[in-house]
């Protein structure tokens, strides 16, 4: 009983991760300048990446995995953030504009 | 292999080809650097998929990191010079490099190549020699369990002083172009970032932890000189972009002994041994575990130098000379 | 009776002596002017007399006790890393401690041009960055190092750290040409190698060794072995400039500073047609189909004459001897075809004849090399038209470059007649007649295009200002090293002696020629 | 197929396909990269041998592991020299024909 239900949570967060990730790629592909397209990578792969490490974390079973996953997660956080502060800083002083809607 | 891992396994063997095709033949030089990045981290979970933590670790630290950042460097460097004196446009001019003919030509015999490897490599035959049980047996009577370790230090450990000869000669190669001091081609927007020094502070402490961290667990499980000194490098690397680490390094006597070092001392003990038991690099009966940690240490801090140096690419200050 | 000689451990010394001079010298660039040059030249001459005092051990060592093996670490292969040598490594290390160790003492007098001395000079006299002899040093190590090695892998490490130093050398002319030179060089060595690398895992992919001798025994014909034999043969091909693939080699060899052409010309393409007699011979020896060997035999005919025909179209000294060097390296190329052929009785001939000329061309070429560098430091170029009548000021370097001509054409008592004649006998001994041909052919293309500077700086003509006087050391060691080369056919019986030591083919009565 | 063999015709591939951009293309840095990449096909096709047996076989993996610090060297060397290239000619190309004739433009 207990196992199926520790299958059942990990698998809805790692499903749940994964669409976070789709969602983030379809984001990428369909949006219309660089700043929106950051806005869905960051947000939604860092989302992912955290629902589905949940989800691995609770597969493993091991508070010390689990604790090296959640360090994992804010490294990658830390790290996207300021690699997006950086692409849009960069992106803005060279000029590039932000796209309205017309 | 489960259904789903082989499935993975043939995306991963196909897409290394497809990625290398667009990177060889994206229109301009950035893109063709970030496919060859893509193509490096492609690579690394490949490597982790065929039980090969250590190599995805290098990889992705060197391969993809430190190598994809010289390369940026190098194509920031050239497109902002063209800028300056427009004489020939770098790019994309080379999309076509050649007429339709010597493709063809080209073609032919790369195909054969192809053709031939494949068959080549499906008609292995059995191996004469078993060497992963020669390894196991060696590793089971030696005081170092993780067996990428042994083979690197110990066994084949004439091979990796070589090899950091190499790292050595390859500093000094660049410095003998006497290339003048470059500027980080990142923007000014990126390199006077406070985020990015905020960044950057609170990265470095936590690599040099894995670093020591890779360094001493290389010992028993993945990780080691080449792990530790990458993951360092790519950090000295982050510094300098950043400007935390100026392009010269500091002083030139310091830096050159620091380069110098790793070699030296696997030298050194080369030698020492030699003479202590009448073989180069034949440790000493129990001074294995402690020789191999101590070259490892010292390894791991002439890679990772030499890994910012060749980013650098300018040699460091003489006394009394200005850069 | 326990000689200092018979302590294996010689066999490191010819590898860690340049390696330590190499670290030394690296840690010396730091320092500026007068005080590094004369420490850097201390410590490379240090070096290369422990070179040769290494090889003078190792050969006394080989011919009295036979081949020796050295295992590295304590290890036994195919675990651990063995070095070998036998007859033929000694002598390559011989070739080395001879011709390496002339062009050390040349570039004592070479790089000695003080900053800022003239404007006019076309190539870098002066090493500002202090670099040539740190990477000289590692050139050389890995040169020994291959002649000493026993492990496939080991080999593409000691391959690559020449690469790297060689192109490095390349590129410290200064000069634009020098640069792309270098690039190409570089291009075509990092090539090479990954194709011997590529060869040298379908080799473990078959076998799971590394040890040559393990691979030796392994080897039989199948799919990877072919592919394995057809990839290193024509890395190697190519980096030692065999023609079709000779094509980065004259713009290298003339680019590059004459010290280092000398060096580069003389023997770092020996080192890869080194691993290519191995291979072929050592690791493959039944494997390969004898009709394989013909396809060396003819690029290397065809070497011989293209070479010829365009060093005689070159107008620069340096040129000049570059193609003559495809022209001779093609002679090497013609043993293949010979071993293989039909009667193996002359393969020891046509062998022997083979590896020796390597010796006798290294000497000869990085003597006319080390002699082309006199006039550029006396005159400020090399341009034969504007050279007529320069007997007259530099006789001793144009005395060196007939004296080199009499290896390069093969007249008897120089090491080319040796080598040559061994090639012609072996030719028709086994029945490629055409062979022969085209060794004599190659001989008299050699008398031609020599004349081609000799004729018009022999006349007596009002000549070409020398404004500056090349150091005596310079002009010396390269008169030295030709002479050397015209009496090496008169020393080649303990030579031959000592090539006969594990040598793949009986020796048979050949004793000496 | 097994994966295994599916890694060694992926590294095959890469080796042929970089081959290939090699001499087709005229750029330094495409050259230096196809180079680099080249490398990582031979080191795939390693990485798969060691994998074939029961035991994953460390020897290749020290070999990868070698090559990829040696690749990092040659790269760094070659940029380096395409750098130096650039500042001399003003571009980052080979001369073509005539081997012995300097590419024209740029200064002397």
């Amino acid at each position: 009983m207990i196992p199926a239900l520790i299958n059942a949570a990990s698998m809805f967060f790692v499903v749940a991760g994964a669409f976070f990730f789709l969602a983030g790629t379809v984001g990428l592909l369909r949006f219309p300048d660089v700043y929106t397209r950051l806005h869905s990578l960051t947000k939604a792969d860092n989302t992912g990446l955290g629902l589905m490490m949940v989800g691995l974390a609770i597969q493993s079973g091991s508070i010390l995995v689990a604790l090296k996953m959640a360090l994992a997660w804010l490294f990658v956080l830390v790290s996207g953030a300021t690699a997006a502060h950086l692409i849009s800083t960069t992106a803005l002083k060279s000029g590039l504009r932000i796209w309205r809607k017309e | 292999m489960s259904f789903a891992g082989l499935v993975l396994d043939g995306l991963l063997a196909l897409s290394l080809p497809v990625l290398a095709w667009r990177a060889l033949s994206a229109r301009d030089l950035y893109r063709a650097v970030i496919l060859f990045i893509t193509f490096g981290v492609i690579l690394a979970l490949a490597w982790a998929r065929l039980g090969a933590p250590d190599i995805a670790l290098a990889e992705a630290a060197i391969g993809a990191g430190i190598t994809g950042a010289l390369l940026l460097n190098t194509v920031g460097g050239l497109s902002r010079k063209n800028d300056k004196d427009d004489e020939r446009p770098d790019e994309p001019t080379d999309r076509v490099g050649r007429p339709w003919r010597t493709r063809l030509a080209v073609t032919v015999p790369v195909t054969i190549l192809a053709g031939g490897l494949a068959w080549a490599v499906l008609s292995f035959p059995a191996p004469v020699v078993d060497m992963p049980s020669l390894v196991g047996e060696a590793v089971a009577e030696g005081e170092v369990s993780h067996p990428v370790t042994a083979v690197l230090l110990d066994y084949r450990s004439y091979d990796t002083f070589l090899e950091i000869g190499v790292l050595l000669l390859a500093a000094l190669c660049v410095w003998s172009l006497g290339l003048s001091a470059v500027r980080s081609t990142a923007p000014e927007a990126v390199s006077g970032s406070p985020v990015l020094a905020g960044f950057v502070r609170l990265l470095a402490p936590a690599m040099v932890v894995s670093g020591v961290y890779l360094l001493w667990a290389g010992t028993s499980q993945p990780g080691g000189a080449f792990q530790a000194g990458a993951v360092l490098g790519a950090l000295g690397v982050v510094m300098v972009l950043t400007g935390l680490l100026v392009p010269s390094l500091g002083r030139g006597g310091v830096v050159r002994a620091g380069l110098a070092l790793g070699f030296a001392v696997f030298l050194l003990v080369g030698v020492v041994s030699m003479l202590a038991t009448g073989g180069f690099l034949a440790y000493p009966e129990g001074f294995e575990y402690g020789l191999i940690l101590a070259i490892e240490f010292f390894l791991t801090f002439s890679i990772a130098l030499t890994l910012t140096a060749l980013f650098t690419t300018v040699p460091p200050r003489e006394k009394g000379g200005g850069a | 009776m326990a000689s200092v000689f018979e302590n294996t451990n010689w066999m490191l010394a010819p590898i860690l002596v340049p390696l330590a001079a190499a670290t030394v010298a690296f840690l010396l660039m730091g320092i500026r002017g007068e005080a590094r040059r004369n420490a850097q030249n201390a410590v490379g001459l240090a070096a290369a007399l422990g070179v040769a005092l290494s090889a003078l051990a190792l050969w006394a060592m080989v011919s009295g006790g036979g081949p020796v093996r050295y295992e590295l670490g304590g290890w036994e292969a195919p675990l651990g890393i063995n070095l070998y040598a036998d007859g033929l490594s000694v002598f390559m290390l011989i070739t080395t401690a001879i011709v390496g160790g002339a062009g050390s003492v040349y570039a004592l007098g070479y790089f000695s041009g003080r900053e800022g001395e003239d404007a006019r000079r076309k190539e870098d006299l002066q090493d500002e960055t202090g670099s040539f002899w740190p990477l000289w040093m590692f050139l050389w190590a890995s040169m020994n190092g291959m002649f000493l090695a026993a492990d496939a892998f080991n080999l593409y490490i000691t391959l690559e750290i020449l690469g790297l130093s060689a192109a490095a050398l390349i590129t410290l002319g200064g000069t634009r040409m020098a640069f792309s030179a270098g690039m190409r060089y570089l291009m075509v060595s990092l090539l090479g190698s990954l194709a011997y690398l590529l060869g040298v895992a379908l080799l473990y992919g078959s076998f799971g060794a590394l040890d040559l001798a393990t691979l030796g025994e392994a080897a039989s014909p199948i799919p990877p072995v072919w592919a394995a034999l057809a990839l290193i043969s024509l890395g190697m091909a190519l980096k030692t400039g065999l023609f079709p693939l000779h094509f980065w080699m004259p713009a290298a060899y003339t680019s590059a500073p004459s010290a280092a052409s000398a060096i580069l010309a003389g023997l770092v393409g020996k080192a890869s047609f080194y691993l290519l007699l191995r291979v072929w011979f050592d690791v493959f020896g039944g494997s390969a189909p004898p009709a394989a060997g013909q396809i060396p035999g003819v690029l290397g005919a065809v070497a011989i004459v293209w070479g010829a025909v365009m060093a005689m179209r070159q107008t620069r000294i340096k040129t000049l001897l570059a193609y003559s060097s495809v022209s001779q390296m093609g002679y090497l190329f013609l043993l293949f075809a010979l071993v293989s052929g039909a009667a193996p009785e002359r393969s020891f001939e046509a062998w022997g004849g083979g590896v020796y000329l390597v010796l006798a061309h290294a000497c000869a070429k990085a003597a006319m090399f080390m002699a082309a560098g006199v006039v550029i430091y006396s005159v400020g170029h090399d341009e034969i038209p504007r050279l007529r009548g320069i007997f007259q000021k530099l006789p001793i370097s144009v005395a060196t470059f007939a004296v080199g001509g009499i290896t390069m054409m093969g007249l008897p008592t120089s090491g080319g007649f040796t080598a040559k004649y061994l090639l012609f006998t072996a030719s028709v001994g086994t029945g490629q007649w055409w062979y022969s041909l085209v060794v004599l052919a190659g001989s008299i293309l050699a008398a031609l295009y020599l004349l081609r500077f000799l004729n018009p700086a022999l006349i007596q003509v009002p000549t070409a200002k020398v404004y500056r006087d090349a150091p005596q050391i310079m002009s010396g060691t390269a008169f030295v090293l030709a002479v050397f080369s015209v009496f090496l056919g008169l020393m080649s019986a303990p030579l031959f002696e000592l090539l006969s030591v594990g040598a793949p083919f009986p020796s048979g009565t050949m004793g000496g020629s | 197929m097994s994966s295994v063999d599916m890694y060694l015709l992926s590294g095959v591939a890469v080796f042929a396909v970089c081959a290939y951009a090699l001499v087709v293309h005229a750029h330094l840095i495409r050259k230096v990269i196809a180079i680099n990449m080249m490398g990582s096909g031979v080191f795939v096709l390693l990485t798969a041998i060691a994998r074939r047996g029961d035991e994953t076989d460390p020897v290749p993996h020290a070999m990868v592991l070698t090559g990829i610090v040696v690749a990092v060297s040659a790269t760094a060397f070659a940029l380096a020299v395409v750098r130096k290239l650039h500042e001399a000619t003003g571009h980052a190309y080979l001369p073509e024909e005539g081997e012995d004739a300097p590419p024209d433009g740029g200064g002397g």
